[in-house]
């Protein structure tokens, strides 16, 4: 069951990013999108992949983002 | 088992990583640029033949079905691939020798860019395993971006950025295809998957099959720059400095036979995968000469045309006999060698003048003779004019599309070659023998020394190959007649 | 004369086609090669689809070479499709993607 | 359990459909460049989605565990290898992707993909 809401959490985040205005709102979603994919991972049965996903995903391309909005401009323009 | 097989990579990854940690010592760079440059095209003909297994795991036989597993990843080295190895290290070593005696303080990580992307073609050509294929596709279209992006020229940040893109496309698609091929064979060993569809173990007109081949295809189509991808390619030769667009070139068409020898392999029990690549090719020499007719900037016009030469390439592979199959591959050298010459020609003609429009330019045969007439060989070798190189593989082509029962393929490929030679004579005219405009202004007087010897260098290959074409054709007619068994 | 006055406003839309500048009789007569060049190779390549059927490869070029030649100036047209903006360039590799995964899935077991 | 592999399997294709959707309809260079990550996301899922086996064990061969057991019983480690890699290269394509975003940031002061990619050719002549 939790695989289920793992997948739509992944989904509907991705979408979500896409929509979004702020560029920062967008590259936390991005965020949520990969922790979801990497926790999805741990379920179906791939701890290893599950650890680079959540370390990747969740932390380095956020916060790659992020910076990138930061040294240019967080409106969507 | 041969220890010089897996050299040919780790020797200039080792380089590319020594090079840009001592970045601070130019003298040392330079020298070990210039060393490990000299060893890249002596390493591939001093090693024998044979196949490779990283970690030793020798290949397994199972009891029951009889057949060769191979667990470990694969180098397999053969004549083909010792041949096309040699030329690009070759190409690499007039590359670095060109870039060395042009700036005196060398740039470690432009070296490392270099030899990085030398090593990943070097690892395409010579795997055996479908997913080291990608993950040295991967780093060979970052060491291409990397190339790019370095140069000075105005807007090749913007077109790196492009290709970058682009390729964030075309790589995972690849990746897709690649996991639809595993979904199915259960292995990523490309001598394996062959053996299971040959042996009927499989059901090649399933969906999923012929998915993994479309997708994988996409994936080729970025690596080797046919449409849709022939504007982006052709725009980031004309964005590279001119040694760098002369090896970029020979990557690009590297990593086209061999991605496209893989899928070969795999799929030719498919007519659909023959049907698409003749097609796919076919687009390209139209688009590739015809847009390449139409430029002005003459960096962007050899780029056209060296999209355009591609689709000879995939005519030949995809006309799948044996002799079309060496023909396209002797096309492929033949390229290699061409292209580069033409790159380096032009790129002497752009540091003699600092321009690239063909409008503002005229009269250089005056000031530059020898650079002129080494770029007239070129490109009459480039359009299969008799003696030189190009006319053989051309002529290698005509005859192979007629056997097979595609006279309507020779009479394009003819008239693509008619097209080329007009592309090359209109811009050869504009540039070295129409009457010299008066804001022209000769910049820089002397061509530099090394781009004239390494258009020598090149010319020499040029005209032996076109003298003696038996020496290369008959080594490739006996690898492709294995791979055809 | 109407196919003399179309070949004759083809060399007038060319000069649109190029970046201001002079544009010399030398990049003119290309791109007349390179008209020509596109109606007789797409022709000769549309003759291809007789291995298909023959029927099929008489209409098609029949029909190919009509519309080709009442287009003519088709090299501008070709050339604002292959301009260097990202969004052409995404929009026909996305487009092409398309392509071959529907002629591979329900074409794929035809040829 | 047929249905999680299957659920696997679309919610990849969504990924990849939303990559591809985003690299065309959206203007914004980083949202786009955040779509196109998307794609090598479901790509990396359904190499992961392959190997999954229903009801299975992870693939990690315990000392005092049955080795026919365990062969019957655990999930195919191979791709997980592969994505490993995949997942190491994407991340290092958006960081250059995002580099070079920045740099050009500097020179036009616009995020917008059809201002700073647009077709160069002609603009490269009025420069000289």
């Amino acid at each position: 069951m939790i695989e289920f809401i793992l997948m739509i959490i992944t989904i509907v985040s991705a979408i979500l990013a896409l929509i979004q205005k702020d560029l920062l709102k967008a590259a936390i979603l991005t965020g949520f999108s990969g922790g979801a994919l990497a926790v999805l991972f741990q379920v179906l049965l791939a701890p290893d992949v599950a650890l680079t996903q959540a370390i990747v995903g969740a932390a380095i391309v956020p916060v790659f983002i992020a910076l990138a909005v930061k040294k240019t401009q967080r409106g969507d323009a | 088992m041969n220890e010089l097989i897996p050299l040919m990579v780790i020797v200039p990854m080792m380089a590319a990583l020594l090079l840009s940690a001592f970045s601070r010592f130019n003298k040392v760079i330079k020298c070990l640029a210039l060393v490990v440059g000299i060893c890249l095209p002596i390493i591939p003909l001093a090693s024998n033949y044979g196949l490779h297994f990283f970690g030793g795991y020798q290949p397994m036989v199972d009891n029951v079905t009889n057949i060769l597993y191979h667990p470990a990843i694969t180098y397999s080295f053969d004549f083909m691939q010792q041949i096309f190895i040699a030329m690009v290290g070759l190409l690499t070593f007039l590359v670095i020798f060109i870039y060395l005696t042009k700036y005196k303080k060398a740039s470690g990580s432009y070296l490392f860019l270099l030899f990085m992307g030398t090593a990943a073609v070097t690892a395409l050509i010579l795997t055996d395993d479908i997913f080291h294929m990608f993950v040295f596709f991967e780093i060979l279209a970052l060491a291409q971006v990397g190339i790019v992006a370095a140069s000075s020229i105005d807007y090749s940040y913007e077109m790196a950025l492009k290709y970058m893109i682009l390729g964030s496309i075309g790589s995972p698609i690849m990746l897709l295809g690649i996991g639809f091929l595993l979904a199915m064979t259960g292995t990523v060993n490309v001598t394996d998957i062959v053996s299971i569809v040959r042996g009927g173990l499989l059901d090649v007109t399933s969906p999923v099959f012929l998915l993994s081949l479309g997708l994988i295809f996409f994936g080729w189509l970025y690596a080797s720059g046919l449409p849709p991808f022939h504007t982006i390619k052709s725009g980031i030769y004309s964005k590279a400095e001119p040694h760098g667009a002369a090896l970029l070139q020979s990557f690009t068409v590297i990593s086209m036979i061999s991605i496209v020898l893989i899928m070969f392999r795999i799929y030719s029990t498919l007519p659909i995968f023959e049907v698409l690549i003749v097609l796919f090719s076919v687009v390209a020499m139209i688009l590739g000469v015809s847009m390449a007719l139409t430029q002005t900037d003459f960096r962007r016009m050899i780029g056209f045309l060296a999209v355009g030469e591609l689709g000879f390439i995939g005519l030949g592979i995809g006309l799948g006999t044996q002799y079309a199959l060496t023909a396209g591959l002797f096309q492929a050298l033949n390229e290699i060698v061409i292209t580069a010459l033409l790159f380096i020609g032009f790129g002497a003609i752009v540091h003699a003048t600092n321009e690239v429009d063909t409008r503002k330019l005229g009269g250089l045969l005056a000031y530059h003779p020898k650079v002129g007439i080494m770029l007239l060989i070129g490109g009459l070798a480039m359009a299969g004019v008799p003696p030189l190189s190009g006319f053989q593989s051309k002529l290698m082509l005509v005859q192979a599309s007629l056997s097979c029962g595609y006279p309507e393929l020779s009479i394009l490929t003819i008239m693509v070659s008619i097209a080329t030679f007009v592309v090359f004579v209109k811009t050869f005219y504009s540039m070295f023998l129409s009457p010299k405009p008066h804001d022209l202004e000769v910049v820089d007087n002397e061509v530099p020394k090394a781009m004239v010897f390494a258009m020598a260098i090149l010319l020499i290959v040029i005209i032996a190959l076109g003298l003696f074409p038996d020496v290369v054709t008959s080594g490739i007619s006996n690898y492709v007649g294995g791979l055809l068994l | 004369m109407r196919l003399y006055d179309q070949i004759f406003n083809v060399v007038k839309k060319f000069k649109e086609l190029f970046s201001p500048g002079p544009v010399t009789n030398a990049d003119v007569s290309g791109s007349i090669t390179a008209e020509i060049f596109i109606i007789v190779s797409i022709v000769i390549a549309a003759l291809l689809l007789r291995h298909v059927s023959l029927l099929l490869a008489a209409l098609a070029t029949l029909i190919l070479a009509i519309v080709l030649i009442n287009n003519i100036p088709l090299l501008p047209k070709f050339k604002i499709e292959q301009e260097d903006s990202l969004e052409k360039m995404l929009f026909y590799a996305v487009f092409v993607l398309g392509l071959i995964v529907i002629f591979l899935y329900w074409g794929g077991t035809l040829v | 359990m047929a249905e999680t592999q299957l659920a696997i399997l679309f919610t990849s294709i969504a990924l990849v459909v939303i990559g591809l959707y985003a690299a065309i309809f959206v203007d914004n260079i980083i949202k786009k460049i955040i779509g196109i990550s998307f794609i090598e996301e479901g790509a990396n899922l359904f190499i992961v989605g392959i190997g999954y086996k229903a009801g299975g064990i992870v693939p990690i061969l315990m000392p005092n565990m049955n080795t026919t057991w365990f062969a019957s019983n655990a999930s195919y480690p191979l791709p997980y290898g592969l994505v490993l890699t995949s997942i190491v290269i994407g991340a290092s394509t958006l960081a250059v992707m995002l580099a070079l975003v920045m740099v050009l940031y500097r020179k036009y002061g616009t995020l917008s993909t059809s201002v700073m990619l647009a077709d160069t050719s002609k603009q490269e002549e009025y420069d000289e």
